[in-house]
């Protein structure tokens, strides 16, 4: 019984996901509007040559800081995870 | 200007990765299979991510020492970038809490480490 | 004053942040000037929540674009679309912070006694920081992607907190089973963005908002949203986490994950409403919405007559009372495209729904924090092994009924006032769905009455002979969420038109939304 | 604790391996690569030595809370050239076009220059320091923990 449940949700979903892999626009050809104004401004506005970084730390800074923000919420969740059980 | 694969299927490959993630973190028992399906869910997705910035014939969007002609987009290399570490950070926690429970039940499967009934 | 107005919305997000990556330094310095610096970065972030508020309630949205070169330059000259991250900060997002705002202080200052004698709480402290951060973050940002960051790092730094006391294998079971539900659930609105992403070339909400055609694949992207988000604040189909993760979090971290439940509900009526709006089929969208409400409120209330142990109880009574929200905000969604039904009962079911968002935090949140106190002192979460407690701790007997009361819909306590407001709305758009809703809330009361019994009445137990009232500090912060609850239960009118009526005019009001970054 | 061939070759690649790590952190605005990709550079050197000489003998030189305080400075340093920009927006780029890594590069394709960018260097310094400080940190808590080793705090 959850293993006929199982199937016919994933199937489902795998059937989604299909549809929308065939719906997109085709590979190569992306709409590009936002992205062409980065390529072209990128080096007048923030001085740097690669414009991924120039992304990350400048147009997108603020989510960079939430990556940063989450790798230490991670290590500092593996510390807490493994101290020392009582105090002496 | 030809279309480029038939059936976009770089976009078909992140289906079938993200419905094999699917099918491993709702079959399987064992913690650490299921973080791996969890693993395979967060590639597929970054797959996807990247796959849209993809320009038929562009290069990378660096401009030393290399001609424009057409770039890449270069803010999905971004969101990917992003997306990565998180999922790295994620993986780190949740691998990190199996062995925790390892360590104090012998035991990775999920059927007996949950006692709790739902 | 008026750049502190204007940078708030950043400053409500760094200053949690900064506090945070400072409190590791601090507390190899001095513990005292830790517990110092974690009050203080709430207590700011809260005065920070109530001047933005009150700019909020009287000039309308406010928005800040980080990176330009002026904060309300939303698109760069003689251009079409967003680029940079932009945080939109409206009635509702607003409202939202404003229970945060309380919530984590109550939990930041029962945290002080309640984590005394644990170990390591440098990092208990660094990450309930991060975990207020995050969820401000959330509320806050007006860009999809940053949505997804900000759900990540409120997911990692709550389970985390989750399974903070590592010396119970079920605490970090909870963590480990949180971390995958909203990892799965993340990722899945991480594909739904890429779907966005590759269909308009956009991330930003109220940018999206303006074109989105509600094709087939904004239908699987809405599928995939409705889902994550459903998963994520424990609605029934998918519930089986809440209860696990509740029951075994430190009770203070429960109420703060209570409200980072909430968060996830906001970002479902924030996709529904203001980034698909009337393109969406309302009705269909509306009744799955009202659908999963029903679900959660009975399931909720009948798991929870089966419960001996206190905290699973309050945690299914969280789910059924999460399904009076969806219930109302879906009746809301529901009439969206017709605007007499909106104007007669719609906007009033909204307005019911949202108003009963923050009684639940503060009561459920109040009801939880009891419930720890129970176990600090008892040592214990079982029903049955409690009894008599009322004679020795007299103070938390009292807020622990209130709490209940107020959960069970009792005159003259808050629950009662948004139920009434739910009640009276739902009735004029379908009967049925308003008798089901004073049924469960009536098998609610019982529930809790009985709770109540078996833990604070009868003898005194030989064992519990000496247990102590609660310390001071949380009793400190029980007291503050008892007052607002009492103060919302007496004046429910003008709270209703203070905070939930503007909030829920905003959800309606995509094209306010739409034009505050797109402009025109 | 491997072999006595691992650990000398160990010995000797970890220089290149931090060094080459370090050149990607600090040309992240000119070629690809940045702090997050230098960070796990550096990260994965600090993993070849806890691999050849096992994670006890690392662990008496290097203590997770000083990786954990050298972490948060990098995102103490990160955060605070954010809020450097507040006077404008937070996270402006407030250094561009002044005299320390102000320079703006000519439009189009050139060679480019180390002293562009901004702040941008300066948080990809930041962000190296703080990402392989944490995944040092997590590489070898998690060995320890493996070993069923105690931490200390």
């Amino acid at each position: 019984m959850r293993k006929i449940a199982l199937a016919i949700s994933l199937s489902v979903f795998i059937a989604f996901l299909i549809a929308a892999a065939l719906l997109l626009h085709p590979f190569g050809y992306p709409p590009s509007q936002m992205d062409d104004y980065i390529i072209e401004n990128t080096q007048s506005e923030t001085g740097a040559n690669n414009a991924v970084t120039a992304v990350v730390f400048d147009y997108r800074g603020f989510d960079t800081l939430g990556e940063v923000t989450i790798l230490f919420a991670a290590v500092t969740g593996v510390i807490m995870l493994f101290r020392k059980k009582k105090k002496e | 200007m030809t279309q480029g694969a038939p059936f976009n299927v770089p976009f078909l490959a992140v289906a079938m990765l993200i419905g094999i993630a699917f099918y491993i973190i709702l079959s399987q028992r064992n913690l650490i299979k299921l973080v791996m399906g969890l693993g395979i869910l967060a590639s597929g997705v970054n797959l996807f991510l990247i796959t849209l910035g993809y320009r038929e014939g562009g290069v990378a969007p660096i401009y030393t020492n290399v001609p424009i002609e057409k770039m890449v987009l270069p803010v999905p290399q971004a969101l990917t970038l992003t997306s990565i570490v998180i999922a790295v950070a994620t993986l780190a926690l949740m691998l990190s809490m199996v062995v925790h429970i390892y360590r104090h039940t012998g035991s990775v499967d999920a059927e007996k480490s949950r006692t709790m009934k739902g | 004053m008026d750049k502190l107005i204007t940078h708030s919305p950043i400053l409500i997000i760094a200053i949690p942040l900064l506090a945070a990556f400072l409190t590791p330094l601090i507390s190899r310095v001095n513990q005292k000037a830790r517990d110092v610096l974690v009050i203080t970065t709430l207590a700011l972030a809260g005065f920070l929540v109530i001047i933005l508020a009150r700019d909020i309630y009287a000039n309308g949205i406010h928005i800040y674009t980080l990176g330009a070169s002026s904060p309300t330059l939303a698109i760069p000259e003689q251009y079409m679309v967003p680029m940079r991250i932009i945080l939109e900060v409206d009635a509702m997002s607003i409202f939202m912070c404003i229970i945060w705002a309380t919530v984590s202080l109550a939990a930041g200052i029962y945290s002080l006694s309640f984590m005394k004698e644990e170990t390591g709480r440098d990092r208990f402290y660094t990450l309930l920081l991060l975990m207020v951060g995050g969820v401000f973050g959330m509320m806050l940002t007006g860009d999809l992607f940053n949505l997804f960051v900000f759900l990540e790092i409120s997911a990692i730094s709550g389970g985390a907190l989750v399974a903070f006391r590592t010396r119970f294998t079920d605490a970090v079971e909870g963590g480990l089973k949180y971390i995958i539900i909203s990892t799965v659930g993340a990722l899945m609105v991480l594909f739904a963005i890429g779907i966005f992403y590759a269909q308009y070339n956009l991330l930003n909400i109220a940018a999206l908002g303006q074109v989105i055609q509600y094709t087939m694949l904004d239908k699987v992207a809405l599928a995939f949203l409705v889902i994550a988000f459903a998963m994520k604040l424990g609605s029934v189909p998918l519930h089986m986490w809440v209860p696990d993760t509740y029951a075994v979090a430190p009770a203070n971290i429960t109420a703060m994950l209570l409200v980072s439940s909430q968060i996830c509900m906001y970002a479902l009526f924030r996709t529904c409403f203001s980034l698909y709006g009337v393109t969406l089929n309302t009705a269909t969208v509306g009744w799955i919405v009202i659908i999963l409400g029903m679900l959660s409120m009975f399931v909720g209330v009948t798991m929870a007559v089966l419960q001996t142990d206190i905290k699973r109880l309050i945690a299914y009574n969280c789910i059924c009372e999460s399904g009076y929200i969806l219930l109302a905000v879906g009746v809301g969604l529901a009439v969206l495209g017709q605007p007499a039904a909106l104007d007669t009962y719609g906007i009033a079911a909204m307005s019911g729904g949202i108003f009963h968002m923050i009684n639940h935090a503060l009561f459920e949140g109040l009801l939880f924090l009891a419930a720890g106190v129970l176990f600090y002192r008892v040592g214990t979460r079982n029903l049955n092994e409690m009894g008599g407690l009322a004679h020795n701790m007299k103070f938390t007997a009292i807020l622990f009924l209130l709490g209940a009361l107020a959960s069970s819909g009792i005159p003259p306590f808050n629950g009662f006032a948004s139920k009434l407001l739910i009640y009276e709305s739902v009735y004029q758009f379908n009967p049925i769905l308003a008798i089901i809703g004073i049924i469960v809330s009536i098998i609610t009361l019982a529930i809790f009455v009985k709770a109540f019994f078996s833990a604070f009445t009868g003898q005194v137990l030989p064992k519990y002979k000496d247990v102590r009232e609660a310390p001071k500090l949380m009793m400190l912060s029980m007291i503050i969420l008892s007052i607002i609850i009492v103060f919302f239960g007496l004046f429910p009118g003008l709270i209703v038109d203070w905070l939930a009526h503007p909030a829920a005019d905003a959800l309606i009001n995509q094209a306010e939304y739409i034009s505050a970054v797109v402009g025109g | 604790m491997m072999s006595k061939i691992v650990r000398t070759i160990s010995n000797i690649l970890i220089l290149f391996i931090f060094i080459y790590g370090l050149y990607i952190i600090m040309h992240g605005h000119l070629t690809p690569g940045g702090g997050f990709q230098g960070g796990a550079v550096v990260a994965s050197g600090v993993a070849l030595l806890i691999v050849a000489f096992g994670s006890q003998s690392i662990h008496k030189s290097l203590r997770e809370h000083h990786l954990s305080i050298l972490e948060s400075s990098g995102a103490l340093v990160f955060i605070g050239l954010a809020f450097g920009g507040i006077a404008t927006v937070f996270f402006y780029n407030f250094l561009v076009g002044s005299s320390i890594f102000g320079r703006i590069p000519p439009t189009g394709p050139n060679p480019g220059d180390i002293w562009t960018g901004g702040v941008i260097p300066f948080m990809n310094l930041a962000v190296g320091l703080k990402v392989l400080a944490g995944l040092s940190a997590i590489l070898l808590v998690m060995a320890l923990a493996s070993s069923m080793t105690e931490m200390d705090e």
